[in-house]
């Protein structure tokens, strides 16, 4: 790009982003949205935190389908993964090993709680996946050698659950005369909280896998 | 002004920083991260004008989680065709490779 | 409390600029390296943004997710890319 | 719930090919077999739903019961279902190419891609929630960016990447418009946001933003630069759901939200992607007629042809539903023709081994039910009587001469002559000879009769012109705001 | 007559099918099944032959056969026997009969026969569907399946000068299509409807469309003209000369050329209404353009060596003949028009087939290498000798009735010039026929043949020699037996007298 196209289309983009941003200025912002039919039906969606019950029941939907783009991406890059040199990443961090071996169940406490914990509070599947999955990490990181097969079997078994719990339980309440994903009521707290503790497990692994590389898996062949 | 509208200015910008660099940089691994800027300030627009006179909208804060996992999603898979296409090319750029 | 609103504003301007010009230095950098860590220390920011936008299940997630994963990755693909290559191509 | 209701719900359209995608990633062997079915039971879900629709007209699924704008509604009209039937109809036919066409290794890898693109074009013609389309719209744009890089060579792999950076750039675009509508209107749900008031200055910056990126992503004239690379690098079957599917996608979010969302907007914005959409036309044809490989001819006859569905749109204003439904009668005819036109040089090249066109006299002749795929398919692309091309393109110059719109007519005009002429470049190779240049591999059966199958129906569809036009417009989806009668 | 509603809308389906469905199946069959392809296609040729004799009987004791399907919001695809379908369809049904077993003959052991005939049979169905076609939409919808279905035929041989003809003709025929869908369209939009009706459908029109109805009436004579041959766009016909005998029989006798010809008729009656056309002016310039394009095409016709070429050529001039009876605007010269339809068709299809024989035969492609051929060929210049006297207007063969008509009905509207044009043409035609009739049968022949091929019973194939015979003695018929009932002067004028007569 030469030096007069690169100063026009700067120029171009500042008069894109001053217009876009007068106009951002004149959004309302009166009334409360979403938040008071939130607030409103969130005794009904068996979890105090407003985010979560967005996350988890009033948008399910969403999320499902957001479990649907990891798994996506996981399958996405497993096609490329034919011919990309795959030998683990040199570290030398012999130093930080010691402190790994400290953080990582640290870390896996760390995602329980916030898997629990985000029924009231700030926190679920998807912050306490990633925590999970930056454990994974940094053991791939101090140590490459502790994804022994088994440990990829386990793996490879756990990146299915988070979507098909989702489905299994959106069915079911299906098939107990509701709509898709429309948990009944009593049951709907303790519902969320499977669908989100394999959501995290699968979340937790795609990721990783995602850092760690060619996923080998597919069945053999 | 309210700081609401000042964070939304600052997605604003962000988006158009990211967008500038994606026009203007080469190298794939800046242009990714430009588009998880960008993704970035469009996701402060999204949370900053949730603040509302009675309190906080929650259904911004979930469509950008959602959000950040669908991004992170598409940058490990763009992250992954870059290696390749720099193993292919040469160079993890995309300059056009001709016919055949 | 005017005293509050004023260091808060002060914050609140100084974190978007910050935030902005860290996007521009990461973007813009000639050095990879660079960029990812500039990058990461964008995620962190935007984290603390996050709370200052009372979004505390956003900022839990943009620093797991968009700061920590994301630099873990981007590191790694850094790292295999400027390894030098053995693979090869193969069609269809 | 009864029995058949349960199972004629919509949700099933986005079930089915999924649990298929995770069966054929765990599956061992039988990839094919599976994936075909799965997607022949899609085929029979969106016949189920279109009976139902029928009978009872259009209807919603809440899910998880809270209906807009606090959850998501799944909502099926005349529009929907006949994008879901096109859908349907052709990924069979890709699927059933695809299981003779890729080898063992690459199925592996194709199949779970496959049936999760289907799942998302699914749930995005079902979907009428501008966040979740968002959502539908990444998966739709990753899967296919995927599909593409999976090819693996060069080429393949420079395209693929171009192309997720413009899907991501023209998600991060519609995004930001969501994000504005969002906060005026305190809904996602496209109804409820038409229905808001919007500050005008507002609409039209999300509008544009929306219009811009989903203009990227359906390639119009100038957004169509990462198209003919990707759509000619890509391996015969992805190449044909890509112009025949995905790049429809775009257009299809585009329609919904001209007509729900933005249904004030002005003759200016009409006239502007007219505008377009007619130099698509042109430029794309004459690209087309330059090209010198099989491949990058069609991927450019694709960039003419989605000029087509932009042109039209002045005619819109004036022309209502009549206007839509031919425009809609030429998505279809257009799918049905291009993925047999992509899977029929797929075909060429597989038999071959190159495809570049002046060498096709050795090739083609050999190849009788290809080169009949590729003539039937050309003559819906040309807009030749009788076929689905010819009755949109009809109904098209009909409007814009009733309207004295004539600049819109002629475009229309030329733009058929010069699809002659790139269509019978391809077309003039059947009836000459040569001998082969290398030993010609065989091409199994199916790969031949999948197109030929998906020609055919291009030619079926303008019988069926009418038939289609009157299922189209059950539920007024070309009326603003018509949901109420569910 | 009683006819069940059921045998009325299925008969026209029928004749389309008769050649449609021998003609897929053909494309399926192997190249070898030559016995079973040529069953195929005289069964074809003769179930339509018997169907179009049912249809004629139905027609002439005012029977109506009509099938409709909804095509387009209001606007049916409709197929329609009238009068005018009929006339059309017979010639092309007895031709196409012949012709198929001339080409059967003519292709023997020549590759690619199964596509060949297969794309025939299309191009036959297609005629069928022209000539009975309800409406505008309807005619386009089978004269665009006539231009895909011939274009494989004219590049048959695939050579790089087959190539080249077939993109000069696809070059025409496009272009011409287009004109002619413009013109569809837009009347579309002034009327409501496309239905061809007696004295035409657009005479309630405002005084204010009248000049947008001369512009869409140059525009369907231009999509019409290209194949009919009128004079700017007659470019690709010569061309086209390189196909094979039997697909130059095809174009010039029995589909395309006609198809035009035939579509001009039906415009400027069926909806324009010939008065109508007469009062907007438009008739009397068609008639000039005609007049021009006989005069111009048979100058052209004289400076040809190659004889097909010179063939080619007498077509474009010929061909206006049915233009230009049209055109005149009376019912004598409108039945002069017409009968040409047919007789034009039966004496130009000897012509080639004729033509054919010799360089199948004798690898004669040259009137200069045909000194003395009758002696070889005697059949087969008797049949070209005739078909030669029709063309110039000798009677008793079927040309001169046309001739007399026309100049007849000339006289009865007051265009005298036409007579002269006729005189014209006449002379043109005895200048570059006779001298090909005189080298054949009087000159000596120079040596051998270029590539002589003996046959057993005959001077050539009898599949070769045959159908000239017989459409040469039909040629003579017509002439001869002009009075008598069916004949094709009799049946012009039931057509003329249902159009200008009737209500």
């Amino acid at each position: 790009m030469t030096g007069v196209v690169r100063w026009a289309f700067a120029g171009l983009l500042a008069v894109l982003a001053f217009g876009l941003a007068s106009v951002v200025l004149q959004i309302p912002g009166t009334g409360s949205a979403l938040r008071s039919q939130v607030m409103a039906q969130l005794p009904q969606s068996g979890v105090d935190h407003a985010v979560t019950a967005v996350l988890l029941n009033f948008r399910g939907y969403d999320t499902f389908l957001e479990l649907v783009v990891l798994l996506l991406a996981l399958f996405g890059a497993w096609g490329l993964s034919d011919s990309i040199d795959e030998a683990p990443l040199d570290t030398d961090i012999d130093v930080l090993t010691e402190l790994v071996a400290f953080l990582v169940p640290v870390l896996i406490v760390v995602a329980a709680y916030l898997l629990w914990v985000g029924a009231y509070s700030p926190g679920g599947a998807f912050q306490g996946g990633a925590v999970l999955a930056g454990a994974g990490v940094l053991l791939s990181l101090c140590d490459p050698g502790w994804r022994s097969r088994r440990v990829e079997r386990i793996g490879e078994v756990l990146l299915v659950p988070g979507v098909l719990v989702f489905l299994l339980v959106g069915l079911a309440s299906m098939l107990l005369g509701g709509q898709f994903l429309e948990y009944p009521r009593d049951m709907a707290g303790s519902l969320i909280l499977l669908v989100e503790g394999f959501a995290m497990l699968s979340i937790a692994v795609t990721l990783h896998t995602l850092f760690a590389g060619t996923p080998r898996f597919g069945g053999g062949a | 002004m309210t700081p609401a509208q000042l964070y939304a200015l600052v997605g604003i910008g962000l988006f158009f920083v990211g967008l500038y660099a994606l026009g203007v940089r080469q190298h794939l691994l800046p242009r990714i991260l430009a588009l998880n800027i960008m993704g970035s300030g469009v996701f402060v627009v999204l949370v900053a004008l949730a603040r509302r006179s009675d309190g906080v909208d929650p259904v911004p804060h979930a469509m950008v989680i959602t959000g950040i996992v669908v991004a992170v999603s598409a940058t490990a898979l763009a992250l992954r065709l870059m290696l390749r296409v720099a193993h292919a090319t040469g160079s993890a750029t995309l300059t056009d490779t001709g016919d055949e | 409390m005017v005293g509050m609103t004023l260091v808060s504003w002060a914050f609140d301007i100084a974190l978007g600029a910050a935030l902005l010009w860290l996007a521009w230095r990461c973007l813009f950098t000639r050095n990879l390296f660079e960029s990812v860590v500039l990058f990461v220390a964008f995620g962190l920011l935007m984290a603390i943004a996050w709370m200052r936008l009372e979004a505390p299940d956003v900022a839990m997630a943009e620093a797991a997710i968009g700061a920590g994963l994301t630099g873990a990755l981007l590191m790694s693909a850094l790292a295999r890319l400027e390894r030098p290559r053995t693979g090869q191509e193969e069609g269809r | 719930m009864s029995g058949v209701s349960l199972l004629v719900q919509p949700v099933w359209l986005i079930l089915l090919p999924l649990v298929g995608s995770i069966m054929v990633f765990l599956l061992a062997s039988r990839r094919a077999a599976v994936g075909v079915a799965v997607v022949a039971g899609n085929l029979a879900l969106v016949a189920g739903s279109i009976g139902r629709l029928g009978i009872t007209g259009p209807w919603q699924h809440s899910v998880g019961g809270w209906g807009a704008p606090l959850g998501i509604d799944l909502y099926l009209d005349g529009l929907s279902a006949t994008m879901l039937a096109m859908t349907a109809l052709v990924s069979l036919g890709i699927s059933a190419y695809s299981a003779a066409y890729f080898s063992a290794a690459a199925a592996r890898h194709f199949w779970p891609l496959w049936l999760l693109l289907l799942t998302a074009m699914n749930a995005l013609f079902l979907s009428r929630d501008l966040f979740n389309l968002y959502v539908t719209l990444e998966l739709v744009g990753i899967a296919a960016v995927a599909l593409t890089a999976m090819r693996g060579q060069r080429e393949a792999l420079v395209a693929a990447m171009r192309y997720l950076l413009t899907t991501l750039l023209g998600s991060m675009s519609y995004l930001l418009g969501v994000a504005l509508l969002y906060h005026s209107t305190g809904s996602v749900d496209m109804v409820l946001v038409g229905e808001a008031p919007i500050p005008a200055s507002v609409a039209a910056a999300a509008f544009a933003l929306m219009a811009v990126g989903l203009l990227l992503k359906t390639a119009l004239f100038p957004f169509h630069f990462w198209l003919p690379g990707a759509h000619s690098s890509a391996s015969a079957p992805v190449s044909a759901a890509l112009s025949a599917l995905v790049v429809k996608v775009g257009f299809y979010i585009l329609l919904r939200l001209w007509i729900e969302v933005f249904p004030a907007l002005g003759d200016g914005v009409a006239w502007l992607l007219g505008i377009l959409g007619g130099v698509a036309v042109l430029w794309g044809s004459l690209q087309a007629i330059l090209q010198q490989r099989a491949k990058m001819l069609v991927a450019y006859s694709t960039v003419a042809q989605l000029g087509y569905f932009f042109l039209a749109l002045p005619l819109v204003a004036a022309g209502g539903s009549r206007v839509w439904g031919a425009i809609v009668l030429l998505v279809i005819a257009h799918a049905l023709a291009k993925a047999a036109m992509f899977m029929a040089a797929g075909n060429l090249l597989a038999f071959a081994g190159h495809d570049r066109i002046r060498d096709l006299d050795r090739v083609v002749q050999r190849m009788p039910l290809t080169a009949a795929a590729l003539g039937l398919a050309g003559v819906s692309i040309m807009g030749l009587p009788p076929s689905g091309g010819f009755s949109g393109k009809w109904l098209l110059l009909q409007a814009s001469l009733e309207q004295g719109n004539w600049p819109i007519a002629l475009v229309l005009l030329l733009g058929g002559v010069l699809a002659a002429v790139y269509v019978f470049k391809l077309l003039e190779h059947i009836f000459t000879s040569g001998t082969p240049l290398g030993e010609p591999r065989a091409v199994a059966r199916t790969m031949e009769w999948a197109p030929l199958m998906l020609a055919i129906g291009a030619i079926v569809l303008g019988f069926l012109a009418t038939t289609t036009l009157d299922f189209l417009i059950i539920g007024e989806p070309f009326v603003p705001g018509r949901r109420d009668d569910y | 007559m009683i006819i069940s509603p059921a045998f009325s809308s299925t008969l026209p389906l029928a004749l389309v099918a008769s050649s449609l469905l021998p003609g897929l199946i053909i494309f399926a069959l192997a190249e070898e099944s030559v016995r079973l392809r040529t069953a195929l296609n005289l069964l074809g040729a003769l179930s339509k032959l018997l169907l179009v004799a049912l249809m004629l009987w139905g027609v002439y004791h005012d029977a109506a056969f009509e099938t409709r399907f909804e095509l387009l919001p209001g606007l049916p695809l409709i197929l329609r026997a009238d009068a005018l379908s009929l006339l059309f369809i017979t010639l092309s049904a007895q031709l196409w009969f012949l012709t198929t077993i001339y080409a059967v003959g003519y292709l023997e052991e020549s590759p690619h026969r199964s596509r060949f005939f297969g794309f025939f049979s299309l191009c036959v169905t297609a005629t069928v569907g022209v000539a009975m076609a309800g409406n505008l939409l309807t005619f386009i919808l089978f004269y665009e399946m006539l231009t895909l279905s011939t274009y494989p035929l004219v590049v048959h041989r695939g050579t790089p000068v087959a190539r080249r003809a077939g993109e000069a003709y696809l070059l025409y025929t496009v272009l011409g299509g287009v004109l002619l869908l413009l013109g569809a369209v837009w009347l579309y939009t002034l009327t409501g409807t496309l239905e061809f009706r007696p004295q035409g459908i657009v005479s309630d029109l405002d005084v204010g469309d009248h000049k947008a109805l001369i512009i869409i009436f140059v525009l369907l004579m231009g999509g019409l003209g290209v194949k009919a041959a009128l004079l700017p766009l007659h470019g690709w016909l010569p061309k086209a000369m390189v196909a094979p005998a039997p697909v130059s029989a095809l174009l010039h006798a029995v589909a395309v050329v006609k198809a035009g010809a035939f579509g001009i008729v039906r415009v400027v009656y069926d909806i324009f209404g010939i008065q109508f056309a007469a009062t907007l002016g438009v008739m009397m310039p068609l008639a000039w353009l005609a007049s021009a394009t006989i005069i111009y095409g048979s100058v052209r016709a004289l400076f040809q060596d190659d004889l097909k070429r010179r063939l080619a050529y007498s077509t474009v001039s010929q061909v206006s003949y049915i233009a230009l009876g049209v055109a005149l605007v009376g019912p004598i010269a409108s039945v002069g028009g017409l009968v040409h339809l047919v007789h034009q068709g039966l004496m130009k299809i000897t012509l080639f087939f004729c033509a054919g024989n010799l360089a199948e035969t004798l690898g004669i492609h040259r009137i200069s290498e045909m000194n003395g051929v009758a002696r070889r060929m005697p059949w087969t210049m008797a049949a070209f000798t005739v078909a030669s006297l029709g063309m110039i207007g000798v009677p008793p063969v079927a040309g001169f009735i046309s001739k007399w008509y026309l100049g007849l009905g000339a006289m009865e509207v007051g265009a005298d010039w036409v007579l002269l044009v006729l005189a014209g043409s006449s002379a043109l035609n005895a200048l570059y026929f006779l001298p090909i009739l005189y080298r054949a049968w009087f000159l000596e022949p120079e040596g051998d043949w270029p590539q002589e091929r003996h046959y057993p019973r005959a001077e050539t194939s009898l599949a070769l020699l045959i159908p000239p015979v017989i459409t040469a003695s039909l040629a003579l018929a017509a002439g001869l037996l002009a009075s008598v009932p069916f004949s094709p002067q009799e049946w012009a004028k039931l057509v003329v007298v249902r159009e200008f007569l009737d209500p």
